[in-house]
Order: C-alpha cells, then structure tokens, then sequence
C-alpha cells in the first residue's frame, strides 16, 4: 500500500510498470489517471491544487485500507499531484491490483470516489477570465454515497 | 490550539493559520466556529452556511459535533475537489 | 481507436504513456492489465494462447464502437498477445479515455467483459502436472450478459 | 470453401484447416458442422455437444443458424478463453 502525495510530477506509465512489476504473479491491474482538462469550450490555463498534506495521507491510507478488506486487493497506490498544473498533466494516478478483474475495477472506482469527496485537495481553475475555487459537485457524494 | 484554514476560507480570511485559546466551555467542532466567528466578523460572514464548512482534528476528518478538548491542530475548509 | 494483437510483447507503461499524450486535453483514462498469473497453489511454468487474428481484430473493434457510443468514449485501445507467455507477462490491456470517470471505467469494463467471451482467443495452461486447455467460465458469460 | 479449426477441435480433428465442398442443401452453419459429421467420425465425436462450437463466417462471428451459402471461409472453434 503506497500514498503519495507531492507537488513533483509523476510518469503514470513508468509508476503502472513499477505497480506491476511489484505485483508479479496477480492477474488484474486496473489504473486510473485524471489529468488536467481544457477544452475550445471551456478552456482552462492552469489548474492549481492546494492541499493539506498530512490529512491527504491519513484519508487516502484510510481508503486504500477499506479498499482492500472490502474487495480483496493484493495491492494499491494512490497518488496525487498538487500545486500549480497544466492542460494534459496528470493530476492523480490510482492502482490497483487482485486476483481478478471485477474486484480490481471495483477497487479503483471506490477510490476514486472516496478520494473526490474526502480527500483534502481544493482546485482552483484559471482561465481566460480570471481564476476561481471549483465548486464540490454533488454527483461525486451520490458517487461515494453507492459504496455506503 | 493552532487552527489551519485551507481554500477559499483561507483567502477570505486573509490567513492560513492562527493560534487560539478558547475558553473551557468549547467542546466541540460546533462550539469552535461559534466561538471563533463571535471575535471575527470576516469569520462569521465565510463560515455562515456552515455545511460549507468541513473540520478534521490533529489530522482527522470528524464531524461538527467531534469533541476539540486537548486538540493540537483543527483544520477548517470548503468541501473538498481533489482527484 | 486501436486495435493491436500480436505475438510481440508490449510495454503496458509505455501504451498507457503514449495513450494519455494522444488525449492531452480529455479528463480521465482507465487502464486494465492482465497478466499471466502463477501462485504457489496454482503455479503456472506458461500459458499459451491461440488466436484468430482477423475475427479477433474484427471482434474487439467492433466492441470499441459498441464501447464508444454507448459510453461516450473519446478514444479507446485493446492490446492483446498471443503466443507462449510467462508468469507476470501482460496479455491483455485496454485503455479508455472519456470526459469524466464513470464513462471511463465502464467503456474499459464493458471492453474486457466482451473480450472475454467474444474475442477469438483460447487459452492453455502449462503446469508441473501438463498441459490443458482452459476452461471458459459461466461467470465471463454473466459479466457479459449485464451489458445487455 | 474454407473450414478453419481452433483450439483443442483443431487437436481433436490433427488439422487446422481443410477444403471441402459441401452439398447445395447445407444451408446453415448447423447443417454444415451435420454434413461434416456424417463424413468423419472423429468430427462427429469431438462435435457432440453443439454449444461448445462456435462459429465464424468469413472473419465475422455467427450463431448455429446464420447461412452459409457463398462462404469463403468458415471457422469452428471452442467457446472463446482470452482476457
């Protein structure tokens, strides 16, 4: 079980073949990697986080742990950017790793929504007019609530 | 007690971390944010709607309701973006 | 849309790397990988895999359309080798691109439950004891059947 | 027209492909793996339980009732074990 949570970047491909080459002899992988969206519609500059540390740890430990009773993991990594980001770089890298490919998808997904509502990152957007907080969305609750 | 505050209450109070000594009668997350917006008018107005407002002690997420006796660090911030 | 099967192996990191600079702009991408499998209670010296190239290429096309209308995908891949392969090498990976998370983790399900029962590959287990065709399972059936 | 076996029927059968040349009155897949069968008992063996073959019919996936009239190729194999 491994927590990262930094301002460097990261290489979601070299840190999936480190993940698996770990994991040697387990038969189902599944990674998730969110990267900093823009689009001609709504473009965005730059996309910065800010964290609190040592809570993120805590919370994504917490959820890596739950994970892995609840669907048998073999093993899991959570790792997440923050500071200041561009369009295209990414912001978080989950992993998972079990015996077969349901628990693994169901592992990732859990993470991902526990990580959304109860990890400590806020964004702020930057874009052509101006830089405002991300509102919390209500969907990623409904999203965790499922778990419950 | 030191108080860290994160995000958009970090801005609207104009500073990320102070040191406060509330009195004995302050037993909870609840009790804190009342205390701590009856000394500050910016605080009162940011934290109003305080659904908005989110609190982990000595690095714990825990509900309003979560006793701060003997707490070495609460945190207060908005609902949470990350991922 | 990419459709790879081949005796060569590939670089799971390195796809997953080249995938996500193709879709520099796209929110969120899902990673399957699976690999060979070997365990003390069930060692595995290799597995062969026998495939039909033209109905293989033509089968997991067809389910990345399926995958890509029905979820909204904006790219998606699906490597798979065949071949003799060793424990801990990757057979399989698919990878999915969408907007938001949810569409990416069920485009990259949705992939691997199809490939499973419709994907022209067929599998043999070399052990201390032999060699011996897999079986298909009613569980890869069921998988599947949830999508209809 | 073209008949291509896999897996353990291409062991079953000692042969990857063959030739063959069936009568006007095959119609269908089904009809076609019958007419193998009454030419070759180790196919009549190895075929017994129809749901364990599936077919293809020039490189696109079929069931036991799809035509075969003016096939190139027609494949036969075990349910499918990849992933």
């Amino acid at each position: 079980m491994v927590v990262r949570v930094s301002t460097a970047p990261f290489d979601p491909g070299a840190e999936t073949n480190a993940f698996l080459a770990a994991g040697r002899g387990a038969g189902a992988a599944v990674t998730f990697t969110g990267v900093v969206r823009s689009s001609p519609d709504d473009p965005i500059i730059a996309l910065t986080l800010e964290c609190y540390p040592e809570l993120a740890i805590n919370q994504l430990a917490s959820s890596i742990d739950q994970a892995t009773s609840r669907f048998g993991l073999l093993a899991a990594t959570v790792i997440h950017r923050y500071g200041r980001l561009t369009p295209g770089e990414p912001i978080v890298h989950v992993m998972t790793l079990a015996p077969h490919r349901e628990a693994a998808f169901k592992g990732a997904e859990f993470l991902m929504d526990y990580l959304k509502t109860d990890a400590p990152f806020w964004k702020q957007e930057t874009g052509p007019d101006g830089t405002h907080w991300v509102e919390a969305k209500a969907e990623d609750d409904a999203a965790k609530a499922r778990w419950e | 007690m030191k108080i860290l505050y994160f995000a958009w209450l970090r801005e609207r109070l104009n500073r990320g971390e102070e040191e406060v000594s509330p009195p004995s009668d302050v037993a909870t997350v609840a009790d804190l944010i009342d205390w701590l917006a009856s000394r500050d008018e910016a605080f009162a107005l940011a934290t109003q709607k305080r659904s908005l407002i989110k609190a982990a002690v000595d690095e714990k997420l825990v509900a309003h309701t979560a006793p701060v006796a003997g707490a070495r660090v609460v945190a207060l911030f908005p609902p949470m973006t990350g991922g």
